[in-house]
């Protein structure tokens, strides 16, 4: 035990001198480095985001519609001149909101199912905002001022994204280490057998669903004030939700890093592919390798560093918080 | 400008049948003999009107006559009798008569002085040669005196572009490629802009507006362009344009045709792509001009920003204009099965239809139309005039349906034909996309002002450059107002008769009659 | 309305034939196939290619398609599936997600961004049936969905690879115990799967227009319809797909057509609620 | 009396599993559930559970009604049950499994406090897993399965017990180990159960009362001893009994 607890001394001394390079880095590099980042942050956080119901062995395929509502959510406010982090919140609020009442039906599915169930939950959620066109614009899609975003300019997009993402993970790493997290868990591993124990499912893997929509919500809220114009197709497009599980899975799902590196992997391979090589190979060598981490590292990409040990070392930290 | 002259000659004889011609790509040589009023640059014939002579040891040549041949801005100051070269970062000044040059301000020492012969400065050609670099030979034999500048390239203008070259719109996306790699090549071939070739750096967005937003800002700070074309769809145009905005860097759009754009107060941002209310002027004209066989109209859009922007003013002007819409629907963009909405709109039997639809949707449009027998005495499909339409449809099943086009390969534009024939003699295909149209329009009113901006290159000089264009393109007379929308943009009617896109309205341009009503599918 | 019904039954058909390829894969070895759409708009490119090359009718090459498909199939099995199939369903999900990149970017490669058609003289004609003109190929591709699925119900039922087939997807772990090849099965499955997904696209690609994208398009419908009838389970298919095509095609008489597909998802989540493994879905346990 | 099952039945389809069964169970009793294949005993579990909703009847705990209560809520007022073929959570670790089993039905004690983790050992050892505590599930043998079941539901200081088949497939030595262990568990923890089993054997020397069912009725309801003079029961039952020991 000790040991470990040594271990998680460096382990947390060496994640505040990361967090504190990551806070720096703006101060060293071009703009064009940060908006890299600021597009690969977005889309890491909903990937951590969807990890959270992800616990559960549910595999949501409708994570768009949560980000499309805080992108709405935020964009409306902002145009009725209701500051910023307000925005944000309230985006990650009325996808929560949202969340809990299309859960509890919803949760009810099981596997391939609920997975579909929520895509086309997503596509009604981006057929409702085309017909509400009186608040969303419809398909013409809404806009906010220039200056919005010209007013505010990378370097505070940069840090405000990283400190939601920080926060998304931090939420994620904290779930993992509680009763939610082993409510999760154990729900993952056998639904029937978990409440036999006392888990009441359903509550739990609504609070998850519920978390998750929340910070996807925030990171929709974001990205809209970002881009200052959002329409429908766009954040309702399934390529939001499909990317979000593809880069849990590629990085490893169940554990917190796991979507953290998947999610940053992907994004800047895929950035670095566009802009050095021919357009149609990028793709291809894109497929290539998701396709090739899906075979020769099932576990994700956190199977190479971390591999059998890590989840011995998951358990230890488990066992970290019933000891001591 | 004349160094520019001279490296075309260099490159035309090169490519010519004077294979005998010394000179190497990027060098200016120059053959002069003593006595002889006949020179030679790059073995072109040039006859002095003043041979070349012999003082005291130094040979003196007509100074304006190496001066031109060097490439060198040459001026001549009758009241201090002193001549002047400016090449590049040199300055020469001889004074006739002085045997004190200044060389950028700095007296130098010559052996002889500049002198007038019958009316002509004469000046050492060596002492010029060697003080801007170019080396000097000289054949006792042959009396001949040869001066060979050796011209180093410019750096290039770096202009860059995010555009959808794989993903959703792909498709549209290669043709601005195509069209931008031909323009580029193009203008390289007549010597670039002041000397300076075009660099043109393409990054593949996938329609994905944050990897555009991501292209941009690395396009101007790592590759430093100094003026951008835009990405296609508003969803990416608008993050594009925020960023070109914030960096104060020119973008040429040719890939959105929302009017909305140009209320967003963007100083760096000029479309000349026509703006849907560009659409409605010869349509209406048509219209009117057939008010007593058309009286309903029934009108259908796709579900995009410029969808819903293109019918909501059809059928205003539609409305004003006196006439019935009956309906006016939102559709799916990019679907599989019209069927339930064509039947729906068959059942209200309109005298016309009319779809704001790109062309894979307007091919099914068609086909479907045809499969229910749906025969309106119109059918337009927003953008069916796009060649992909014909030639996915068939010239047979496509007679009569009409389309409004924003460029036509066979448009008595100036220029048009050249670049007709360029493109589909590069790329080996039967006609030319109206994105390429367009696309290769943009280049051109980037590359007039970047000409017109000078050696002074900043993004600031080539914004206002573009803001005062007013040329003709293959898409038509371009002048932007003052939000940066071309305000002579144009988007003729046109109709499928006999496998051919014909220009019904505006009258100005027409070159057939309507053919009404439309004939029944396959007739 | 008739006529708005009768089209609903025959795209309903249509949607069934895109859907088919995937009802095995599911069924049997409980894969879920993401590069689905991409392969059937592969089988429409190699159609076009061979038909614009040689002009010929597209219909001949249905036979060539099924067993190039069929090879394919064993082939991305023994490469791809086998290696993964006793992981976690995530992870082939992920995997066929790549494949589906893949392929996609091979057409880019291979065939470019262009629109492509294949026209036959007969490709819109329509014929009537009780007065309503009613599309010549829906009805075509609709009596072939119905011809595929009844030979599917015949393979599974009569035949002993079917029997195994069954076997498999009804309990692995018994399948083995009574000695059947699990691996030969799987390996056949996907194979058949395949061939279907190349029949499909086969004639698919003659009523849509065809880009490296519009496979995105199948894979959607084609899930939909497969949960809608109940994962795996061929005679949901038909149920799934006509039930689909009702919907889109009923709602826009009533509706804006742009809430067609809104509804169309609606009933999909509804029948979801009430029933959540879909019309003849067996009880996931996950 | 802690709990009774007044006139329970359950239909699946026309099928009748369990039908209008009445029984009680004292305090501290061990109460065995006989019965050949398909008499309904598990079904009786899983209605006692709640993993089954009932048709009719009521099953009272303590003078509190179960019917219509969640699974959960059952294991929360203090009725455990282990699985026919064990159930652990297979990526979890021996201990996690455990804790599991702990802080869910007991919400007084919490993940991370030193009394929890006591607690937990004392079962693990109670159990015979301590050694194995840091293992995942999924990689332990079938009697430590049916062992850790066992723990998961013991943690969490269940009134009653519902062992379904924890035997089955056991050899001898197990099979004694794991009766040893039931004992154990009602000699120190005082705990009601209710055990299903095939073999006589195990059943004869562990209940202090039996119950036999056959298709899903009750035909006998006594002492071990009694049982060899029921006719119905050496109709219906013992007729089986050498056959279900070949089975074991």
């Amino acid at each position: 035990m000790k040991i470990v607890n040594l271990n998680s001394k460096i382990r947390r001394a060496f994640l505040w001198l990361v967090l504190l390079v990551l806070y720096l880095i703006p101060l060293k590099t071009k703009e064009y480095i940060l908006s890299i980042f600021i597009s690969s942050l977005i889309y890491t956080g909903v990937a951590v985001a969807w990890d959270i119901i992800g616990l559960s062995g549910k595999t949501s395929f409708g994570h768009a519609a949560f980000f499309g509502i805080g992108a709405y959510t935020s964009m409306i406010l902002s145009a009725n001149g209701v500051n910023l982090l307000l925005a944000l919140i309230v985006g990650g609020l009325v996808s929560a909101f949202f969340a809990l009442i299309v859960g509890i039906p919803f949760l009810r599915l099981r596997g391939p199912y609920f997975a579909i169930g929520t895509l086309g939950l997503a596509n009604i959620v981006y057929i409702l905002t085309l017909v509400l066109n009186k608040w969303t614009g419809g398909a013409a899609g809404f806009a906010l001022p220039k200056s919005v975003f010209i007013g505010r300019g990378f370097f505070f997009y940069y840090t405000l994204i990283l400190t939601i993402v920080i926060l998304v993970t931090l939420i994620h790493y904290w779930i993992c280490h509680t009763k939610l997290g082993i409510a999760l868990k154990a729900i993952h591993d056998d639904e029937d057998a978990a409440s036999s124990v006392g888990v009441n499912t359903i509550f739990y893997e609504l609070g998850a669903f519920g978390i998750s929509a929340f910070l996807t919500g925030i990171l929709g809220a974001f990205y809209a004030l970002y881009l200052t114009y959002i329409s429908p197709s766009n954040v309702f497009s399934s390529s939001i939700s499909i990317g979000a599980v593809a880069m849990a899975v590629f990085g490893g799902v169940g554990t917190t890093i796991g979507p953290l590196i998947g999610g940053m992997f992907l994004s800047l391979l895929s950035e670095i592919l566009r802009s050095y090589v021919s357009s149609n190979f990028s793709l291809l060598l894109y497929g290539i390798a998701i396709v090739g981490t899906m075979l020769f590292l099932p576990g994700g990409l956190i199977s190479i560093t971390f591999g059998r040990t890590s989840k011995r070392k998951n358990q230890e930290g488990v066992n970290n918080d019933t000891r001591v | 400008m004349k160094k520019a002259l001279v490296m075309l000659l260099v490159v035309a004889l090169l490519a010519g049948a004077f294979g005998f011609a010394p000179a190497r790509a990027g060098n200016i040589v120059i053959q002069m003999t003593i006595g002889s009023t006949k020179a030679y640059v790059n073995s072109k014939e040039v006859i002095l009107d003043q041979p070349p002579v012999i003082e005291n040891g130094r040979t003196l040549v007509p100074f304006r006559f190496i001066g031109e041949a060097i490439g060198a801005k040459i001026d001549w100051d009758p009241v201090k009798k002193a001549v002047s070269y400016i090449l590049e970062d040199t300055k020469i000044i001889l004074i006739i008569g002085s045997t004190t040059a200044f060389v950028n301000g700095v007296a130098t020492r010559l052996d002889v002085a500049p002198k007038i012969l019958s009316g002509r400065t004469m000046v050492p050609v060596r002492f010029i040669s060697e003080t801007i670099g170019a080396k000097v030979d000289w054949d006792s034999k042959t009396r001949m005196v040869t001066v060979t500048v050796s011209v180093k390239e410019k750096a290039p203008v770096k202009i860059g572009a995010a555009i959808a070259l794989t993903g959703k719109y792909a498709t549209s996306g290669q043709y601005y490629k195509m069209a931008w790699d031909l323009a580029v090549d193009e203008i390289n071939s007549e010597g670039g802009i002041n000397g300076r070739k075009i660099q043109l750096i393409l990054i593949d967005d996938q329609s994905n507006p944050t990897n555009t937003a991501n292209a941009y800002t690395k396009l101007i700070q790592e590759n430093g362009v100094i003026a951008t074309f835009g990405p296609f769809t508003t969803d990416c145009t608008v993050p594009a344009a925020n960023i070109v905005e914030k960096f104060k860097v020119p973008m040429l759009s040719a890939g959105s045709a929302t009017a909305a754009l140009y209320q967003r107060g963007y100083k760096y941002y000029f479309g000349v792509f026509p703006p849907t209310d560009a659409y409605i002027p010869p349509i209406m004209e048509t219209f009117n001009s057939l008010k007593d066989e058309v009286k309903t109209i029934a009108i259908s859009y796709e579900s995009t920003d410029w969808g819903k922007e293109l019918s909501s003013k059809l059928k205003d002007a539609f409305t004003n204009a006196g006439f019935k819409v009956v309906v006016c629907e939102e559709r799916e963009n990019g679907g599989m099965d019209y069927t339930p909405l064509l039947t729906k709109i068959k059942s209200l039997a309109p005298d016309a239809y009319l779809d704001a639809g790109h062309t894979t949707d307007e091919i099914l449009l068609a086909r479907q139309s045809k499969e229910i027998k749906f025969n309106p005495k119109i059918w337009y499909g927003g953008l069916t005039a796009d060649y992909n339409f014909l030639k996915n449809i068939g010239a047979k099943d496509a007679e009569g349906v009409m389309g409004s086009i924003a460029y036509s390969s066979n448009a008595h534009t100036q220029g048009n034909r050249q670049f007709v024939d360029a493109f589909k003699k590069r790329y080996n295909v039967d006609d030319v996309e109206y994105h390429a149209g367009i696309a290769y329009a943009a280049a051109q009113v980037l590359f007039d002002a970047l000409k017109r901006a000078g050696n002074n290159l900043s993004p600031e000089a080539i914004r206002n450059a573009i803001a005062q264009t007013d040329m003709e393109t293959v898409i038509g007379r371009v002048k932007f107002d003052n939000t940066g929308k071309n305000m002579y943009s144009f988007m003729p009617l046109v109709q499928i008769q006999n496998g051919k896109y014909e220009v019904i309205s505006p009258s100005t341009v027409a070159t057939a009659h309507i053919e009404f009503p439309k004939p029944a599918w396959g007739r | 309305m008739t006529s708005v019904i009768l089209n609903g039954i025959l795209i309903g058909g249509v949607y069934a034939l895109l859907a088919l390829g995937l009802v095995m894969i599911y069924g049997v070895m409980r894969i879920v196939n993401l590069g689905h759409g991409p392969l059937v708009a592969l089988a429409g490119y190699i159609t076009f290619s061979i038909c614009s090359l040689l002009k010929v009718d597209p219909m001949i090459l249905l036979p060539l398609n099924g067993v190039l498909f069929y090879g394919l199939g064993i082939l991305v099995y023994k490469t791809l599936f086998k290696p993964v199939i006793s992981k976690s369903r995530i992870v082939t999900l992920i995997l066929t997600m790549g494949l589906g990149y893949i392929i996609q970017s091979l057409i880019l490669i291979v065939w470019g961004a262009d629109y492509r058609s294949i026209l036959t003289p007969y490709s819109s004609r329509s014929i009537t049936v009780a007065g309503i003109p009613v599309s010549f190929m829906r009805t075509i591709l609709f009596l072939l969905a119905f011809f595929i699925i009844v030979l599917m119900y015949i393979v599974l039922n009569r035949t002993k690879i079917g029997k195994a087939m069954l076997a498999c997807s009804q309990n692995l772990e018994g399948a083995k115990i009574v000695g059947i090849n699990v691996d030969k099965v799987f390996e056949f499955t996907n194979g058949i799967s395949f061939a279907v997904v190349g029949i499909a696209g086969t004639m698919i690609a003659m009523i849509i227009v065809l880009y490296p994208t519009v496979g995105d398009l199948f894979t959607l419908k084609s899930f939909c319809i497969n949960v809608l009838g109940g994962l795996g389970s061929v005679i949901g298919i038909p149920i799934g797909g006509i039930i689909l095509g009702l919907a889109e095609s009923i709602s826009s008489i009533f509706l804006p057509v742009m809430w067609n597909n809104g509804v169309a998802f609606l009933i999909l989540v509804l029948v979801l609620l009430v029933r959540p493994t879909g019309f003849f879905g067996r009880p996931e346990n996950l | 009396m802690i709990l009774e099952c007044r006139n329970v039945s359950k239909k699946f389809g026309g099928l009748v599993a369990v039908n209008n069964v009445t029984f009680q169970l004292k305090e501290k009793e061990i109460l065995g559930l006989v019965g050949p294949n398909g008499s309904g005993k598990t079904t009786l579990i899983n209605l006692i559970s709640g993993f089954l909703p009932l048709n009719s009847g009521t099953i009272t705990f303590l003078s509190q009604s179960l019917n219509g209560l969640r699974q959960d809520q059952i294991a929360k007022i203090g009725i455990r049950r282990t699985f026919q073929i064990p159930r652990p959570f297979p990526s979890m670790s021996v201990k996690e499994n455990v804790l599991a089993g702990l802080i869910f039905a007991n919400p007084k004690y919490y993940a991370g406090t030193k009394e929890t983790s006591e607690w937990i050992n004392y079962i693990l050892d109670f159990t015979g897993l301590y050694e194995k505590r840091e293992i995942l599930a999924e990689k332990l043998t079938v009697p430590d399965r049916k062992r850790l079941e066992i723990a998961r539901a013991l943690v969490s200081k269940p009134r009653i017990l519902l062992l379904d088949e924890a035997m089955a497939g056991l050899n001898p030595k197990e099979t004694e180990e794991a009766i040893q262990l039931v004992m154990r568990i009602r000699e120190k923890e005082g705990i009601s159960m209710i055990v299903v089993e095939h073999v006589m054997r195990v059943i004869m020397n562990l209940s202090d009362r039996i119950i036999v069912l056959h298709h899903g009725e009750k035909i006998f309801d006594g002492l071990p001893k009694e049982i060899a003079k029921s006719q119905l029961v050496i109709d219906a039952y013992l007729g089986k009994r050498y056959e279900s020991k070949a089975t074991d």
